[in-house]
């Protein structure tokens, strides 16, 4: 029983113990900071999974962009907490519990059933990986051998992105997302929001660039472009643009239309949709993913600051 | 260095910062919970700084970027809404 | 020279999991928000800097240490505005409590 | 019992957690919160089953791995969704429920002060 043994146990208990807590709290606003510690928590858990890749995902998003997006739900909603605590009678909870032990029961001897080591197709990963340039299996997974389901989750994207817009009233609709926020302009948090988003940039970019062949990628990097133009947002450095602008709405889809576009070119060049010609499968991978970084950082920007709440008119 | 030395301080440094949570539960206020999660973040970064050496996975510290990037931008989102709270209770409009 | 370096790193650990244990005393002892907030930045700024620092000889390339030397930097940041902020949120809460 | 067995048994208890709180919170976002904890549990299940088919240098089936990152992705996507559909629903109505409104005083519960 070595001491990285003890960590992880260590580890395996805080992640439950944030996780009840984030459950049994009393008021919203100590089950959001909770659940921001929770993701925080789980993103060491991916690390000591060997899965870095998923583990840069869920610090950027299960904490961060989640996170933020619950604790502006939770402030707006604070009124309504007191008067909406009808809980199901005791038996009915009891019956809930018991059916949810059963579920993780079940799973439990599931997990602790199955072979050590199980069936895998990281091999034929791997042994497929030079024909792309990457060298990152999990970028060469999302690029390129499950190119597909990274299309349509760019679709779903763009997608809930419209379904969150068409929630405006329509005399907003076209208009500017979420409130404005004023705050004067030598202030802490305006000088903060001038700071940190030249670095986070960078970190955005290395993250899309570095993905190729170590650990990251274009959802990382994206939401992490997201979070910083948020922080702008936010300290009312720059306003939130009006959704009926054409370069928003043009950038917003300019992710999916090169990555079809690619795959369409695949059916004439390689024969088959989302093909790519093996001697330029790098550059084709990075011409779709720097759109896609694009898009992703809209699309996960635009889904928290919400639907538009003013007109576009200038002030 | 030895890797188990390393990761008995991550190990040390995260049972800390988790004894710290309990300001969340605690409170009083909403700041304390603020502080208490923001303690866990830089506790976090710090173990997985140090997981990164003692396993040599130098994709350790880009996590650790990200997390202290992410981390900063939850705090931010944290004080605006505890102080649009704080406006809405007071009834002063806008400000900070 | 290695095991000077080593030694150098076990200090500097040992020394920045101790101001952690401080902070961490601090925040949970200390009688009110704005002294608790105090403690907290012993944690972030010097525990933080001094794993950090500790960290560096084993970084293994100039490249890892700046990007090391970077999570530093950013903690900083950040852990001066959020302590800016929170402190005024602290006040216009009311008497310290 | 490993690692990778015990996280298993961790993403169970994960799953178990969120969807009793899904059940049984009274307050939508709540149970959105709670909701996305049982998501967090079958990514970290599919993690485990990842770190499994761990083969030479690589430290895990990268297809699962992958999956997961596009199921966070959407997750998040569908979470924001909701949060809107919810913050239009107090706009309109003033309340965060679709429940009828409680009669005064039938609350089983100690209301929060």
């Amino acid at each position: 029983m070595s001491l990285t043994y003890v960590l992880e146990s260590v580890l395996a208990l805080l992640v439950l113990g944030a996780a009840a807590w984030t459950i049994a709290a009393r008021s919203a606003f100590a089950a959001a900071v909770g659940f921001v510690s929770y993701g925080l928590l789980l993103s060491l858990m991916w690390v000591q999974l060997a899965a870095v890749d998923v583990a840069l995902t869920e610090a950027a998003i299960g904490g961060g962009l989640t996170g933020v997006l619950l604790l502006g739900a939770v402030a707006t909603l604070r009124g309504t907490e007191a008067r909406t605590n009808r809980r199901p009678a005791l038996p009915l909870r009891v019956l809930a519990a018991a059916c949810c032990v059963l579920v993780s029961v079940a799973l439990a001897v599931v997990v602790l059933t199955l072979p050590e080591s199980g069936p895998t197709l990281a091999p034929q990963a791997v042994a497929a990986l030079p024909a792309t340039g990457v060298g990152n299996p999990v970028t060469g997974v999302l690029m390129a051998f499950r190119g597909f389901d990274t299309l349509l989750e760019k679709v779903v994207l763009v997608l809930a992105l419209v379904g969150v817009w068409s929630l405006a009233p329509d005399r907003y609709w076209g208009g500017h997302p979420g409130l404005e926020h004023r705050l004067p302009a030598d202030g802490v948090l305006p000088f903060f929001a001038r700071t940190l988003p030249p670095l986070g940039v960078l970190l955005g970019i290395h993250l899309m660039w570095t993905g190729a062949d170590n650990p990251g990628g274009a959802f990382q990097g994206g939401t992490v472009l997201a979070a910083m133009w948020l922080v702008v947002m936010m300290a009312g450095v720059r306003d939130a643009p009006a959704i009926r602008e054409l370069w928003l709405r043009l950038s917003l889809v300019s992710g999916p239309v090169v990555f079809v576009a690619v795959g369409l070119a695949g059916m004439l060049t390689a024969g088959a949709f989302l093909a790519y010609p093996i001697a330029i499968a790098k550059p084709l991978i990075l011409l779709i993913e720097v759109p896609m970084l694009l898009t992703i950082a809209l699309a996960l920007g635009l889904l928290v600051t919400g639907p538009p709440e003013r007109t576009a008119d200038p002030r | 260095m030895n890797p188990e030395f390393l990761a008995a301080v991550a190990g040390f440094v995260m049972i800390t910062v988790v004894v710290g949570l309990a300001r969340i539960l605690w409170g009083p206020g909403d700041a304390d919970r603020v502080m208490a999660a923001q303690l866990l973040g830089t506790g976090g970064i710090a173990s997985l700084l140090l997981v990164g050496v003692a396993r040599d996975l130098p994709a350790a510290v880009d996590v650790a970027l990200t997390l202290a990037m992410l981390a900063a931008f939850a705090s931010i989102a944290f004080i605006k809404g505890v102080t649009a709270a704080q406006d809405e209770d007071s009834g002063e409009g806008g400000g900070r | 020279m290695s095991a000077l370096l080593d030694l150098f790193t076990t200090i500097a650990l040992v020394l920045g999991a101790l101001f952690f244990l401080a902070g961490v005393v601090g925040l949970l002892r200390f009688p009110d928000t704005l002294s608790r907030l105090h403690a907290l930045t012993k944690a972030d700024n010097v525990g933080l800097g001094l794993i950090v620092i500790g960290l560096l000889p084993q970084a293994g390339s100039v490249f890892a240490a700046l990007k090391l030397l970077l999570v530093w930097l950013l903690v900083l940041l950040a852990a001066s505005t959020v302590g800016q902020m929170m402190a005024r949120v602290a006040r216009r809460a009311g008497p310290p409590r | 019992m490993s690692t990778v067995t015990l996280f298993g048994l961790c993403a169970s208890a994960l799953v178990g957690l969120g969807l009793y709180g899904a059940l049984t919170h009274p307050q939508p976002l709540r149970k959105l919160i709670a909701f996305n904890l049982l998501g967090s549990g079958v990514f970290l299940l599919f993690g485990v089953f990842a770190r499994r088919g761990a083969w030479q240098s690589v430290g895990g089936d990268p297809v699962p791995q992958a999956l997961v990152i596009t199921g966070i992705v959407v997750a998040f996507a569908a979470t924001a969704l909701a949060v809107a559909l919810l913050l239009r629903l107090h706009k309109e109505s003033g309340e965060a429920t679709l429940d009828p409104p409680a009669p005064a005083g039938a609350s089983t519960e100690r209301r929060s002060p």
